[in-house]
This record gives C-alpha cells, structure tokens and sequence, in this order.
C-alpha cells in the first residue's frame, strides 16, 4: 500500500504550502479594519500561534479522529462542508464524464470510420476550436446561448432531487463535457482507428459478421478500453476544471470551495479538501484499473 | 401594496456566520438587520435614526442617560415574548470589550437597567453617537433563552450553534441555509412593525438569497426571469440595464468612498525612502488626478468626485470642502517644490481580479505619467493585501470604506485617528484632529459638533494622506415588480416594506 | 488490385488467376511483399476503399466481387473461411474464445445457448485441444500459440466451410507445433472434404502439405504446377531460383546460391518480367513486356519466357554469356 | 570459449493478491546448468524450440544479462566477473549481431554515424582514417560506397543485416555471437546473408555462435550443434552426427517435424505430440518427459546430466545413462505426463 | 577473392515532404511570430494608451477590431497579446519539457528505486486537481506570469516525464539500444545518442499540446485575476476582462478569443505534423 504514504506526504506538503501563503487567516476573515488586539486574539484562538510542528501533529491526532476541524471563515465542520459540497462536484463530474463519452465515442467512431474525409476534418475541427477557447468563455456562451437566448435551461444553480439536479447542471456538465470529449475524440479516433485495422477486425469481416455486430463486439469494446484508461486520467482535471465552472454557474461544489479557502486562507478547509482530493482521485484511479481489467481480461491486477 | 409571494435576490456571495455581535462582513451585516431588529434603527436616507423596538428614546440634559420605551407586545419570530431582560442581556453581551470587532460602539454605556418596558442606559460620558449605534447591527436584540439554550461550552460555542438557526426580532426568520448556494428568509409573523395595511409587515412571505458569484450570470438569471434582484452589477453594465424595460436599474445613495490609501511614513518598511511622506507630493498626485475621467471610465458615470474623506451620505459631511480638482499646472508645480522634481516610481497594490481596481489604476498609470509618476502596480489577492496594509508594509493601496453606523465619528476614528489603526495605517497624525475628535464624541449640539468636523475634513484634506477618488452608490438590479426594497447607504438591504407586484 | 499510398499507387496484384477444386489443396508461395495475402483477402472482398480490386471471384457460378453485401456474408465464413498469420492478432483478445467460435455458430448455423456451447466445445476437441469445455470460457492471452492457432481454425470451421483460406497459418510457430498444425489441417480437409488455400513462403511446408502449388512474384503468378513436378523441374526462373538458394542436403560450409538484390518496388507498374533485375538467364526478350502465363503442359502454366531451357535444380548454375556470374566467393 | 553450469532466472511479477494468500515468487527458468564449449575458429550451432533459451544464453555470453550462477570463461578469462574497462575490451572481442533487422539500428542513425561511433569509441582508427575504414567496411559486407550517407529505412531487411554485421565487425571480433540472424529475412535473401558469414568466417578467422531455429541452415553452417530445450542443452556434437544419427529423442523429433522438400516423403502422424510446457513450470526430472514418446519412471524423478557418449558428442538422456543403457527402449514403462 | 556488390537498394531514396498540415500549422506559426517580433510595424495603436473618445467603439475602418472600455484599439491590443501569449506557450512548457523529458529519461533508463522515487512525487502532484495546485501555487508566491511560469513547472513535468519515461522503458528493448550496450558504449552515450532522440517523439508532440493548453491556463488564471498584470495585453485576461461586455460589446472578448483559437490551431496542427514527420522510417 504506497497510498498512505503518499497521503501523509500530501497532507505535509500542503500543511507547509498553506502557511507559506502570505497573510493568515486573522487578515482574511477580519479585512481591513480590524485592530492589532483583535488580529492577536483572532490567532490564539485559532491555535495559530503554536510552533508548526505542534499544530501539524495536532491536526494528525485530529485527522485519526476524524476531525477535520472547523472552517475559520464559515465557522463550520470542514467536513459538513465536503460532506454537502462534494457530491455536487462530483453529481457535477460524472454528468460531464457521461456527457462527454456520450458526444466524443460515436464522434470519435464516425470520424475514425470515414477517416481523412471532410467528416473527419468537420468533427476533429469542431473540437479542436472548443480545446482551443477558454472553458468560462464557452461557459459564458452556452449560458448566454441555450440559458438566457433560447431560455432552454437554467441560468446556474444546482436544483432539487435528481431530475433537478439533471437539469440544472446541464449546461456546466456540457462545458466541462465539451472539454473532455475535445481530448477524448483525439485519442478515440486514434484508437479506433487502430482497431479498426487490427488483425482480428479482419478475422471478424472474414467470417461473415454483420457490420453491427463487428462495431459493437469487436470495435467498440476494444475501443472502450482507452476511453476508460483517458477517463480515469482526466477525472482529476475534470475536478479542478470545475473551479471556474462552478463559479461561472453558480453551484456550491468544492472546487470553487477550494478556491475561496486559498483566497480566505482558510486553511483547515484547504487541508481537509486536499485530503478529499487526494482519496477522491486515488479511488478514481482504482475504479478505472477495476474497470480496465473488467473490459481487458489481459490486465492483471497489481 | 399586495402582500405574499417570494422575492428570489441574487447575492454575489454568501453570508458566513450570522450573529449580530461576532460576525465580520459586510456580507453578514447587510442582512443582518433582517434577522434582528435593533431598538432604533437607521432611516432610510442614511442620516437620521427612527424608533425601532424602541418606540420612543430620551435623553437627558446632561447627556449621561438615555431612556428608552420598549414597544407592547414585542415578540421573537418563534412566539416567545420580547422582554426588557433580553434588551439587557443582548445590550451587554454586545459591548462586552473582547466581544467582536464591534464593541467599541457602545462602550460610553455604563449599566443597563431594565424595569418594565423602559430601558435606561447610564452612560459614563455623553455620547452623541449612542442612537446611531443602537441602530447597529451589533445591537441587535436576541433572545436569551434561545441563546443560552443553545449547545456549547462557552459564548463562542453558544454563538455557533445559535446562529445556525437563529431567532430574532426581525422581519424576517432563517428558515432554509444551503450554504454557498441559497438561503430562504420567512416572514416573522410576530413581526411588530405595520404595513400600508395595517397589517404587520413584512409584505413578502419570504425572500430567498441565490449565490451567484459570477456577475454575469447573476444578469443572466435576472433577465432570463429567474431572480427579481440582483445585487453588484458592474458599473460596467449599469447603462445597458438602465435600457431593459423589464427592469429597474437602481443606484442606491451609500457612503462608499473609493480612495488610495498612501503611506506617509518618511521610509517604507524595506527602509527606502518614501517620496509620499512629502506633503507637496500627495498634494500634486491629488490634483493629477483627473476624477471626472475615472468616474467615465470606471464607474461609467455612476460615481461623483469624492471631496472630503467621508462620503456626502455621512451626517456632518461638510458640502464646502473642495477636494482636490484636477489641475495639471498646479500638480506640476507642487511636485517641481518638492524633492521629486524629476518624477518617482511608486507602487500600488491592488486587488487581484478586481476589475475595476486595474480599470482605475491602469487610468492613473497614464494620468501620472503627466507629472513622470510611474505606476507600478502590484496585484495581490485580498488576503495577502491586507496583511501586508496591516504591516504597513505598502506604498500605495486601493481601499474603499462604508460606514456600518449613521455617523461620522466611525470612518473619522479609522481614516484620521492615528491610535486606532494607524488612520487606515496611513500613518497619518495630527493633534488638531484628535483633539477635535475628542471633543465632538462628548458634544450634544449638533452645530457644535458640525463645525468640529467640517474643521477635521479641512485639516484632512490638506494634509492629503489619501489620493480623494470618487463616492459609488450600490447598483441593484430590480424586476419592475418589485416594489418598496432599499439598500439605505450603509448598505442593509431593507425587505421589511418589499412587495411584488402580481 | 490498385492500393493507393503516400508514394504512389501500389499495383499490389496483377492478373492472378488461378482455381481450387474441393477437397484439393493449394499452396501460394512467394516471398514476403509478392502479394500473397493481398489476394486472399481479394477472394473474400475484406478490402476497403481506397483499395481497388478488379477481376472475377468465381464461387458456386456467381462472383463475389460484386455480389450483394447480404448474400457475400453468407460466403465468407459461411461458404469459404479464412485463419491468418499471427493468431494472437486475429484473435480478439477481450472477448473469449467460446465468444468467438459461438458468434461465428450463430451467424452462419443458427445455434445459440446450449447447442452453441456444445459445438463449439466439440470444435476444440476436434482441433486437439484438450479439456475443451473449460477452455471455452479462457481468453486468447491465455493459450499458447499452437492452441491459438488451434482455436483459429476452429472458429473457421464453425461454419463448415467448403474452402478453408490459410494465410501462413505456421509461420509463428515453432516446427514441432507448425508439424501438429499442418497435420491437423490435412485430417480435417479429408473429414470435411474442404478445398484448402495454403499462403505460405517455406517451400517446406508446400511439398509436405500441397497438391498444387502456385508460386508469386512481384504480384504476379509465376509458375503454377502439381507439387512433385515443381519440386522435380521448376519451370520458371524465380521458382528455381528459390529452390537452389536453400541450403540443399549434403553440401556443408559451402556458399549458397542466393537470388541477388530484392523485390521490386510495386509502385512503379513493371513495364518487363519482374524478375528480370534479379535473374540469371535474364534476355532481352524478357524486358520487352509482362510475360504472359501460358500454359506449358497439362496441369502446369508459367510466366517465363525461358521456361524450356531452364536446367534441374540440383544442376550446376550455368549462365549465359551476357551476364556476369553473381555468385559469392573467392 | 567455456561455459559451466549457466543459470539464469527471470522473476514474474506475482500480483499483490496471490502473494498476500502466500503464493510462492514465480520465476522463469530461462537457463538451468548449462554446459558449452566453443572452440576457436569453429561455427557452433544452436537450435531448439521458441523459449528454449537460446537468446538468453547468448545475450548471458555477451553480458547482456548477467547469469545467476555458473561460469563463462573466454581465453582464459572469467566474464561474468568483467566490469567496466574490462568488460568493454571483452566485448570488443565478442561481439553480438541481432535478430530483428528493423530495431537492431537506430533509426535516427545513418550508417556511417553508426560505423564511425563504434570507431571511435573504441579508438580503433584515428578520426582521419575513420572514413576510409567505414568504407572499407562496407564493402566487407557488400554494401555501396554510397550507403554511409543513408538512414537505415532505406535499406532492406538483408541490407540491413550486412550494416548490423558492418557494425560488429567495426570492434574487430574474435568471435561473433548471431542471434537468429536471417530468421526474419527471406529465403533468397538468407542465403546472400549466410553466404556473406560463410565468407567472413573464412577471411577473418571468426568464431561463430550461430542461433537459429531453421535446423537446414544450422545443419549447413555449423561444424557442431548444440540442440537446446527449455533451457537445458540436451544433446551436443558434430553436425553430421546430430543430423545423421541424433540421440536425444527431442532431436530426433525435431528433425522428424522439420518439414522435407521433398514431397515424396510425406509422413501422416505428426512427429510429436504435446505443447511446450511453461518455463513457469518446468517438469520435474528430465523436462522433456511430457512429451517424450520414451519416457519413463526414472525421467520424472532425476534430472539426466550432459554426458559423453563414446562415438563422441554429449547428450543428456536416461537412455543413455549407464544404469539404463543396457535396457531396450521399449521394455520401459510409459510415464503419463 | 572478390566481392559482388549488390546494387539494388529496396526503397528508393525519396525526398520526404513533410504533410499539408504542417505546413499549415508552420505558416501560421510565422504570422504568430511575425506579429510577436514586429508588433509595433503591424499595430495601428498603442495597446495601452486610452482614448476617452473613443471607448466601447464598434468595429470600424479605423478600429477594425472596435475598442474597448478604454478606447484602446483591440485589433492593437491583439497583436501585442502575441507575444506575451507565445511567451506563455514558451514559458509555461520549456522547463516541464527539458526537466520532465530528461527525468523521464533517466529514470526510464535506470528504473529501480530511482523509477519508484520519482513515481512517487509525481504521484503527489497528480492526485492534486492541475487547476487547484496552479491556484495554490500562485496565491502563495503573487499573481503574475513569472510565479505562474513557476507554478505551472512545478507542476507540468510529470505529464513529459511520464511519456518519456514509458517511451525509454520501450525503446531500452529495442535491439538497437542492446547493440549499443554491446558495443561497449557507455550507459550515458546510449541514453542521450541513441534512446532519449528516440524516445523523445511523443513529448514534442505533446509539448504542442502543453502549449496551448499552457494559453487556456493563462486565461483561467486571468479570470481569477491570478494571471498576466494590466495593462499587459494577454488574450486570455482580454477575454476574461471582456465578459462584462459580451452583450453590449462583443468584439472586446470575440477578437482575442479568435487569436486564441488561432494559437490553438497552430499548435495542434504543428503536434499532428510533428508526430507524423518525427517518426521514424522503420
Ligand atoms: N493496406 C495496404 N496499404 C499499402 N500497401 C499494402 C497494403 N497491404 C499490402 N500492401 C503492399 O502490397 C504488397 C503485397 O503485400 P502482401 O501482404 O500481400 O505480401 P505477402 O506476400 O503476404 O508478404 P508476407 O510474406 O510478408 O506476408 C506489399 O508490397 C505490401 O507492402
Ligand atoms: N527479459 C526477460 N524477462 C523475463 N523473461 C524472459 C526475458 N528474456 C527471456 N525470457 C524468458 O526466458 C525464456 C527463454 O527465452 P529466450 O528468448 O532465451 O528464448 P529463445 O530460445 O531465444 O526463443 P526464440 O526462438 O523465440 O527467440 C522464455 O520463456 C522467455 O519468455
Ligand atoms: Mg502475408
Ligand atoms: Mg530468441
């Protein structure tokens, strides 16, 4: 198991990184006015004032508890917070992964059948433009486009229950969709094309199958395969790149929590969001080796 | 008008910690008020106090008592009766010294006594500022059992616990919190206050806060239908929405003054020379400074020239002060007095993804060009920017001040008392306006009181610590709908008298 | 057959005709490049576009070339079958042999469930592989080579083909396995009465194995003869070529006799025999044009111009006079 | 050149599931106690099945892989012990010509910046000399002058071989190890290659270690052939007497499933049966026994040594054993495997 | 004793001309630098000056790209974007490509606990969101693109270090690399002459990748206000800045999102050129 060091180190790296940031806490909650007393006060109350070593081991002892502490800004549990924020990220995450595998697989598939053709050039062009443009900009016209013109959906927000949820974060999970299926089309179309002249395809044509059939035994399996390795890969810009997403739209997610806990030096949610993180991201990748040697029963797993 | 129905407003952050006396932000206090009712509370306008919880407040000659009559009845938004015990326990709690950032405001009382439905307050000194004060947020009345009841150890634990749930004297209940997506506010229904009607307010049945960070969205969703309020639109957008007919675009009058803050200390805090400890040099970067060209560019006309350090909205605001007019010649030449003949470069910092910090200084980076002032500008987030102010460790800063109580001592304390912090560690000192200062916290005559300060702007003003800009008003965006809302100018947003039109 | 490439179109294969009858077995040698499995696949349409193919697959009095796609589904696996080279490319590796040899069942005979998984089992068994009922449930990765090649052929068989398509069915394998194979593949043509297309470039596996051998050069068919009469007296230059630059029994340590430079470059369409930069009895009649393929005797067809004059394979080289002697050595 | 006892291993990754129910660390068995010998100027074959450790063993002569026990002696020497300058000055002497003749050369290399490296890293030539030597070595091997200045994807894969070939001639060997040299070449083509070795052997007086599987190119090279399976060498001797009256019965099917050219002599049965077992897993005693149409008892439990027979050669078979060899072969109990 | 020369080579010597979308992405990559180089010959305006006549203008003959809240000239500032946006593309990649590239390299070669070592640092970078770390990295040292450039090679050489590093353990196998061990060169000789020119393919490739993704960060940083500084013209922070002003004045963010597509383009049509053109001839 290298994955509890590597937590540990993490958790280190960050406890350092969060106190190189200039200004504390005390400057970030209290702003401008406040005076030298109350800054002085704010700190001992927070424990700032202990040596680091101290308060490192004290949010370790915590940690083993299960404590993350408590937000200095909110003045809530931290982990209430990713408890409420999380699955909204990751609500918001998935969507997007579906999303983008559902537009980048029969585009990818298209294009890789009909290769070197206008097709082709339409749909590898179409999406190098989208990985070319801003991700708020795009959010921004999507929003403009299908929100506010067309009135198609929701301007932000998260919305209630599923279908609510479904709803309402379309068109953020259709920017960050976009994004993926931009990276996902490149590779798919490689892959499937790579299959698509593989020996057994061959095999498959030779022994008289439908088209259909070879498409979706022989081809699609064997192309699902890179998709879910390029997936699992990018689950974790795909969280990061919710920051600005969730911004632009308006959900409560913890990417733009993790951004306003830099800003707000809020350092017990930066330490507890990082750890969430590093598991979230660390399970992803379990998940896809799991997958992986689902749809490849040549993987082993280590 | 019409009552019921929700008022959907879009805030551009969320509240943090919703208790009257230890909470920080502005984004706490501006609704605060909502939740908690003070004895007095701030007119309208900005200038004036009005009874609140308090029907009626006297003082006395000598200015050391103040009398007040609790309302009938009064009653807390779960049912439970509004009593003089809880006036007195919020009262002290709040101006407890170590209690908050706040308590300072009501620290000339002495003893609040309680029989009945009177309140008296004994003061240990005249305090022209004590109605204002107790039409501050931190006064608010809350109700003690609730509070003590509440799971914690100490105060602090109590706080938290209390303000996840919290019940007050306000119009208005928490009744849904999502934190950093939405909270819903119901109507009190023991809300003492009467409508148009004559029936109690408030009108809407509850107003939900949506947290829109992005500010065009925030537009969007207000002209897709989808909110009826929309606080902080850019400056930028003001004229286009003044144009959508669906809408009221409007510009509430505040007290916000927008100024550069100097650093008139003789070295800076790497032991450099400072060329802003010299007076002639603040002076010429004041009268460099071409206001009515800011005000186009930044605040797209929406603004007006500051002239004296406090806002026009601030009582005792002194219409007389000139400011510093834009004149060229005359920056020139108090620059050619001084050391700096050949021009300098200084430093500001800014904060990093304020769009209208970098409109206003990339503006002044040219302007001072005129006079061979280079602009460096230093972007930095908020936090960083404020331990470093608070280190004085800065040459230049961007800052903008609203005051949270109708009176002007507050902004005066900060931008021209040395001993509070450094005035607005500035550096700044002068011993004519403390002792002015100090004598206008204890006089009860208004005129009195009223030449003292016009005295400390003039004095201010001439000394310059601070580059004067321009006075915003808060921008709101309204559906047509929405009738009888106000951000006074201290920035509460006042629902209690909101209605919709069906 | 013209394939289109960044350099230039490639005349892969030129005027190839030959025919197999059932139960025969023919053997295609050549060397690598000459174009053998280009035409294979030619027989069964599994080129795509940019791939032009041109010419007459004659089956059971239609031609598949241009036979609806519906109907050619029915011929190719049903009617003719095809294993390839390397088994562990053709086979798919994420679905499981019983997968693979069941899909083939339910395409051409209709067996789905049980009766599938029955059949197939049996296939196996047929082919050699022991325990075969478990081994349906492995994935390709998990065989050996011999066994995947045994799995090949049977998911071929699954149909009951009337021609089995072999494209170099051995050459990855070791020679005692290549032995088990091409044993194998003899049985089953008695047992199932199948015409057999042996691809192959080791002149080995051709004489143990084939009835007729065609031999192909440069995309063209050089000589086509019963097998012990090709062996015997190759009746064209290439094909004796061959036979004399392998190392013959009995003559140790001495220089071989190889067939000088490579094979030609495709891309430019042969205006000569292509062989001609490479052949010892080169003449000018044989740059004049493409020799033709004429029948020389019963049974036999060859494409060189010196078809007569050629000497036994095991006669000493003798070169005419125009050519230098491009043998090696001191 | 000596070889005693050579072992080589290749661990497996166990994945951490079998190993945490205890499962042993699995090894491939590539090389199991093998006993060589090369002797000066001669050409030694050796042949065998895929996996049998024929790369292994060669790429162990050269220090490609370093063996895990037994010794390898060159004039003297003991070369698993060479390091550094030594090891390179060894090298210099034996050198390695490889299989596959499209990755053996860099393809970003033109064949004069490959000849002229080795040149120079070894300081055979002095710069001023190198480019006449680079020439000379091409037409060693039969290449135009004008090859120097070509990337290797223009030549063909035959080519190609002679450039490998150029390349371990730069060093000036005494002795070339050429791991399966023209098995991915066509036939034609391999006899240009063959003939070009043949020569070279001549003029330099090369000791060759000629790997291969094409038992008609060993046969015709090699003065002696060491026949190999599953990493043990099995039988050694002279060419004519592996060929004409082989021992082993491994050898003797392998020459029976080589296939004739002459088709007049068609054999029905196949001439063994069985798969190769997994080096994962080699059978206990002698490892061919599985699918040995002659084993019995004693071959699952002892392993047969290397041994001298007494018409010369050596071979490792129970048939041959003193204790046995009075025995008929078929008075022997069958094993099942 | 003489020797026969065979003369037949078989693939003819063919000039290789590299692909169309090379080319293109080429020539388009010389607009880039053209403007990046001479900005001041092609701008009509300076990217900085105001003109409070002429602010929030429309596309005109005069300002073709209009101008924006300044009454700068946004076809001006367009063009002076080149250079600090190739500068980022430059910046952002340079030291993740040689550092990561040499890493990788290095450790593809030597394996063992050098591998592990390395492997597990990139996995603290990697369970890390790219975007959050950037943000961390950045608040910690201060806005701007010097600390951005510090941050983004902080964090950016994992991605090269891993493609190389796979790259060398594949090409360690080739027999060429073999040869060369038995040919006696030395350990540092085969990792810089023969495998790292061999290996290093696909970073290039997605070094022309990096690069605009290295624009798009800068973009993203500039929205958080994190980004390039005023009155720096970077088409990223212009677009951000013109947001507010899509509905009333769309040219300000439309033009340099243009550019940025542009860049986009450029790089990947260059990346798909590249790995065409860099791949070896087997
Ligand atoms: N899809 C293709 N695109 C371009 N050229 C091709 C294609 N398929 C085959 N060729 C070319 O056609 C020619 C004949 O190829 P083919 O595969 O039939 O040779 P072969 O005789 O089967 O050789 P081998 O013994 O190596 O299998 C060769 O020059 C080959 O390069
Ligand atoms: N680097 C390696 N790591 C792990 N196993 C190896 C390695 N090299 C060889 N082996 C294994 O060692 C055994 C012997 O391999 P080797 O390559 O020596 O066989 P070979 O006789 O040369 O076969 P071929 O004829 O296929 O070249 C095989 O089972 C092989 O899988
Ligand atoms: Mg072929
Ligand atoms: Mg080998």
């Amino acid at each position: 198991m290298q994955i509890i060091p590597t937590f540990l180190a993490v958790m280190l790296l960050v406890f350092l990184l969060v106190r190189l940031l200039p200004g504390d806490p005390a400057s970030a909650v209290l702003g401008d006015r406040a005076t030298a007393e109350i800054v002085e006060r704010t700190n001992r109350e927070l424990g700032l004032d202990r040596p680091l070593p101290v308060q490192f081991g004290l949010f370790v002892q915590r940690l083993l508890q299960g404590d993350l502490g408590d937000s200095i800004s909110l003045k809530v549990p931290v982990l209430r917070l990713i408890a409420e924020r999380l699955p909204v990220t990751l609500f918001l995450s998935v969507y997007a992964a579906v999303l983008g595998v559902l537009l980048a697989v029969p585009l990818a598939v298209l294009a890789a059948v009909r290769r070197n053709t206008w097709v082709d050039a339409l749909i590898r062009g179409v999406f190098q433009v989208g990985l070319s443009l801003p991700v708020f900009y795009v959010a921004l016209q999507l929003l403009t486009l299908l929100g506010a013109r067309l009135g198609w959906f929701p301007i932000g927000g998260y919305g209630e229950g599923f279908t609510g949820h479904l709803y309402h974060l379309f068109l953020p999970a259709l920017t960050l969709g976009l994004n993926l299926a931009a990276v996902l089309v490149r590779t798919l179309r490689n892959s499937v094309i790579e299959v698509l002249t593989a020996e057994y395809v061959s095999f498959a044509r030779a022994k008289g199958l439908r088209g259909r059939v070879i498409m979706t035994r022989h081809v699609l399996r064997n192309a699902l395969i890179a998709t879910v390795t390029l997936l699992g890969l990018n689950i974790g810009g795909l969280i990061g790149g919710a920051v600005i997403t969730e911004s632009v739209f308006a959900i409560p997610g913890v990417g733009r929590l993790m951004v306003d806990a830099i800003f707000g030096r809020d350092y017990p949610v930066i330490q507890g969001l990082t750890l969430t993180f590093a598991v979230v991201v660390s399970l992803v990748f379990l998940v896809t080796d799991l997958i992986h040697s689902r749809l490849d029963p040549r993987v082993e797993l280590n | 008008a019409t009552r019921g129905g929700q008022l959907v407003y879009g805030r551009y952050a969320d509240s943090l910690f919703l208790d009257p006396v230890l909470n920080d932000a502005n984004l706490d206090i501006w609704i605060l008020t909502n939740l908690y009712d003070t004895l007095l509370q701030p007119t309208a306008d900005g200038k004036g106090v009005q009874p609140g919880l308090a029907s009626r407040y006297v003082a006395s000659s000598d200015g050391k008592t103040l009398t007040l009559t609790l309302r009938p009845g009064l009653k807390f938004a779960d049912g439970s009766a509004l009593t003089g015990a809880d006036v007195k326990w919020s009262l002290d709690r709040a101006r407890k010294p170590d209690a908050g950032a706040w308590s300072s405001s009501l620290a000339s009382i002495d003893t609040v006594t309680v029989s009945g439905n009177t309140v008296t307050l004994k003061l240990k000194r005249p305090d022209p500022t004590l109605p204002a004060a107790l039409a501050t947020f931190n006064a608010g009345i809350m109700p003690q059992k609730l509070f003590t009841a509440a799971p914690g150890k100490n105060d602090a634990e109590k706080a938290k616990a209390f303000a996840e749930k919290p019940i007050g004297s306000g119009p208005f209940v928490l009744s849904e919190w999502k934190r950093g997506s939405y909270m819903v506010l119901k109507r009190n229904p023991y809300y003492w206050k009467k409508g148009d009607d004559g029936k109690a307010l408030p009108y809407l049945d509850s107003v939900r806060f949506e947290i829109i960070p992005d500010d065009n969205t925030r537009i969007l969703k207000l002209q897709a239908g989808e909110l009826q309020g929309a606080e902080f639109i850019p400056l930028s957008r003001v004229a286009e929405l003044k144009r959508n007919a669906a809408l009221d675009m409007e510009l509430f009058p505040s007290t916000k003054v927008n100024s550069i803050l100097m650093n008139n200390r003789p070295t800076l805090k790497n032991g450099t020379d400072n060329p802003l400890s010299d007076v002639r040099v603040r002076q010429a970067l004041n009268y460099a400074t071409n206001k009515d060209a800011l005000i186009q560019v930044v605040t797209y006309g929406t603004g007006k020239p500051m002239t004296s350090y406090m806002s026009s909205t601030t009582p005792l605001f002194d219409s007389s002060q000139k400011g510093f007019p834009y004149d060229l010649a005359k920056a020139k030449s108090l620059l050619a007095a001084s050391k700096y003949k050949g021009g300098f470069e200084v430093s500001v910092l800014a904060t990093s993804g304020s769009a209208d910090d970098l409109a206003l200084l990339t503006a002044l980076q040219q302007m001072w060009g005129a006079i061979g002032v280079r602009l460096k500008i230093e972007q930095v987030d908020a936090a960083t920017k404020t331990a470093r102010y608070r280190a004085n460790d800065f040459q230049m800063r961007t800052a903008a001040w609203t005051n949270d109580i109708n009176d002007p001592s507050q902004i005066t304390s900060y931008y021209a008392l040395f001993d509070n912090i450094e005035s607005v560690h500035t550096g700044f000192k002068s011993a004519e306006i403390d002792k002015l200062f100090a004598q206008s916290q204890q006089e009860l005559s208004r005129i009195t009181r009223a030449s003292q300060y016009r005295r400390i702007q003039s004095v201010y003003a001439a000394a310059a610590p601070i580059i004067y800009l321009y006075e915003t008003p808060y921008p709101v965006a309204l559906s047509k709908k929405v009738n009888g809302f106000v951000q006074i100018p201290l920035g509460n947003n006042i629902f209690a008298s909101t209605w919709l039109t069906k | 057959m013209r394939i289109p490439t960044p350099g230039g179109t490639l005349h892969a294969v030129r005027g190839v005709s030959f025919d197999v009858q059932p139960g025969e077995v023919l053997g295609i040698v050549g060397e690598s490049g000459s174009g053998k499995s280009v035409t294979l696949r030619a027989l069964l349409r599994l080129h795509a576009p940019p791939i032009q193919v041109t010419g007459e697959v004659g089956y059971g009095g239609e031609n598949l070339l241009t036979l609806p796609p519906s109907r050619l589904r029915g011929v190719r696996g049903g009617q003719i079958s095809m294993i390839f080279q390397e088994p562990m490319s053709a086979l798919n590796p994420v679905l499981s042999v019983g997968e693979q040899i069941t899909e083939n069942l339910a395409e051409h005979r209709g067996l789905r469930g049980r009766a599938a998984q029955d059949r197939a089992a049996e296939l196996l068994d047929l082919t050699g592989i022991p325990s075969p009922r478990a081994r349906l449930r492995d994935y390709p990765h998990q065989f050996s080579g011999g066994m995947r090649q045994r799995a090949m052929i049977a998911i071929a068989l699954a149909s009951e083909p009337k021609l089995l398509l072999a494209d170099e069915p051995t050459t990855a394998l070791d020679v005692t396995i290549q032995d088990q194979i091409l044993r194998l593949l003899l049985r089953l043509r008695e047992e199932m009465h199948m015409g057999v297309i042996l691809v192959t470039h080791d002149l080995g596996v051709i004489a143990q194995t084939c009835d007729r051998v065609a031999v192909m050069y440069g995309g063209r068919l050089m000589e086509t003869a019963p097998v012990t009469a090709l062996f015997r007296q190759p009746r064209h230059a290439y094909a004796l070529g061959l036979l004399r630059s392998l190392p013959g029994g009995g003559a140790h340590r001495v220089p071989l006799q190889p067939i000088p430079g490579g094979p030609p470059d495709l891309r430019v369409p042969p205006t000569a025999c292509a062989f001609a930069p490479r052949c010892a009895y080169v003449t000018p009649a044989c740059l004049v044009a493409e020799p033709p393929l004429l029948e020389i005797a019963p049974g036999r067809a060859s494409a060189c111009v010196h078809a007569a004059e050629l000497p036994g394979p095991q006669e000493p080289q003798t070169a005419p006079t125009s050519m230098p002697a491009r043998q090696v050595g001191a | 050149m000596q070889v005693r006892g050579l072992t080589k291993t290749f661990p497996v990754a166990t994945s951490l599931l079998e190993r945490w129910r205890g499962g042993p660390r699995r090894a491939v068995q590539a090389l199991t106690d093998v006993h060589l010998s090369v002797r000066r100027g001669e050409t030694l074959g050796i042949v065998g099945e895929s996996g049998c450790g024929k790369s292994t063993l060669a790429r162990c002569l050269v220090r490609l892989y370093d063996p895990d026990e037994g010794s390898v002696r060159y004039g003297g020497e003991e070369v698993t012990a060479l390091r550094g300058a030594a090891l390179r000055a060894y090298n210099r002497r034996v050198q390695m010509i490889f299989q596959d003749p499209y990755s053996s050369l860099n393809p970003r290399m033109s064949v004069g910046q490959v000849l002229r490296e080795a040149l120079s890293v070894h300081r055979m030539r002095p710069p001023a000399e190198q480019e006449a030597r680079v020439q000379e070595l091409l037409t060693l091997v039969g290449l135009p002058q004008s090859a120097a200045g070509r990337l290797p994807h223009e030549f063909s894969g035959g080519q190609r071989q002679r450039i490998g070939i150029a390349r371990a001639l730069a060093l000036e060997p005494e002795c070339l190890i050429a791991d399966e040299l023209v098995s991915a070449l066509d036939v034609s083509v391999q006899a240009q290659v063959v003939n070009l070795l043949l020569e070279l052997q001549e003029r330099l007086d090369l000791t060759v270690l000629f790997v291969a599987h094409d038992l008609r190119l060993v046969q015709h090279l090699s003065h002696r052939v060491a026949v190999m399976y599953l990493g043990r060498v099995v039988e050694v001797a002279d060419t004519a007497q592996v060929f004409g009256a082989p021992r082993h019965p491994y050898t003797q099917a392998l020459l029976a499933a080589a296939p004739s050219l002459d088709p007049a002599r068609r054999t029905a049965a196949p001439a063994l049966q069985g798969e190769l077992p997994s080096p994962l897993n080699i059978p206990s005693g002698c490892a061919f026994r599985t699918r040995c149409p002659q084993a019995f008892a004693r071959c699952a439990e002892e392993r047969p040594a290397l041994q001298p027979l007494p018409e010369g050669g050596e071979v490792a078979c129970h048939l041959y054993s003193p204790v046995t060899s009075g025995a008929a072969p078929g008075q022997l109990d069958k094993v099942t495997p | 004793m003489t020797t026969a020369t065979l003369t037949p080579v078989a693939a003819p010597r063919r000039r290789r001309w590299p692909k169309p979308t090379l080319l293109v992405g080429l020539a388009l990559l010389a607009v880039l630098i053209l403007a990046a180089v001479f900005p001041a010959r092609l701008a009509p305006f300076s990217p900085t000056d105001f003109d409070y006549e002429a602010i929030l203008q429309g596309p005109s003959a005069r300002h073709p790209f209009g101008t924006d809240n300044f009454g700068r000239d946004v076809l001006s500032r367009v063009i002076y974007g080149t250079r600090i946006d190739l500068q980022i593309a430059v910046f952002t990649t340079l030291f993740p490509f040689v550092f990561g590239t040499l890493l990788g390299a290095l450790t593809g070669y030597l394996g063992r606990w050098a591998d592990a070592l390395v492997g597990r640092v990139a996995d603290l970078v990697v369970v890390f969101p790219f975007l959050v770390l950037v943000i961390a990295i950045v608040a910690v040292l201060g806005p701007g693109l010097t600390n951005m450039y510090v941050a983004v090679s902080a964090v950016g050489w994992v991605s090269y270090w891993r493609l190389t590093r796979g790259e060398v353990m594949t090409q360690k196998k080739a027999e060429y690399a073999q040869a060369g061990r038995v040919l006696g060169y030395s350990p540092s000789r085969i990792l810089l002459r023969h495998l790292l020119p061999n290996a290093v393919t696909p970073a290039i490739v997605y070094l022309m990748t990096d690069m605009s993704l290295g624009i798009l960060l800068g973009a993203s940083l500039g929205y958080l206000g994190l980004g390039a500084q005023p009155p720096t013209p970077e088409w990223g922070v212009m677009v951000a800045d013109g947001k507010n002003f899509m509905a009333t004045a769309w040219w300000i963010s439309t033009f340099p999102g243009l550019a940025l597509t542009l860049a986009g383009v450029t790089f990947s049509l260059i990346g798909d050129g590249l790995a065409d053109a860099l791949r070896p001839r087997a």
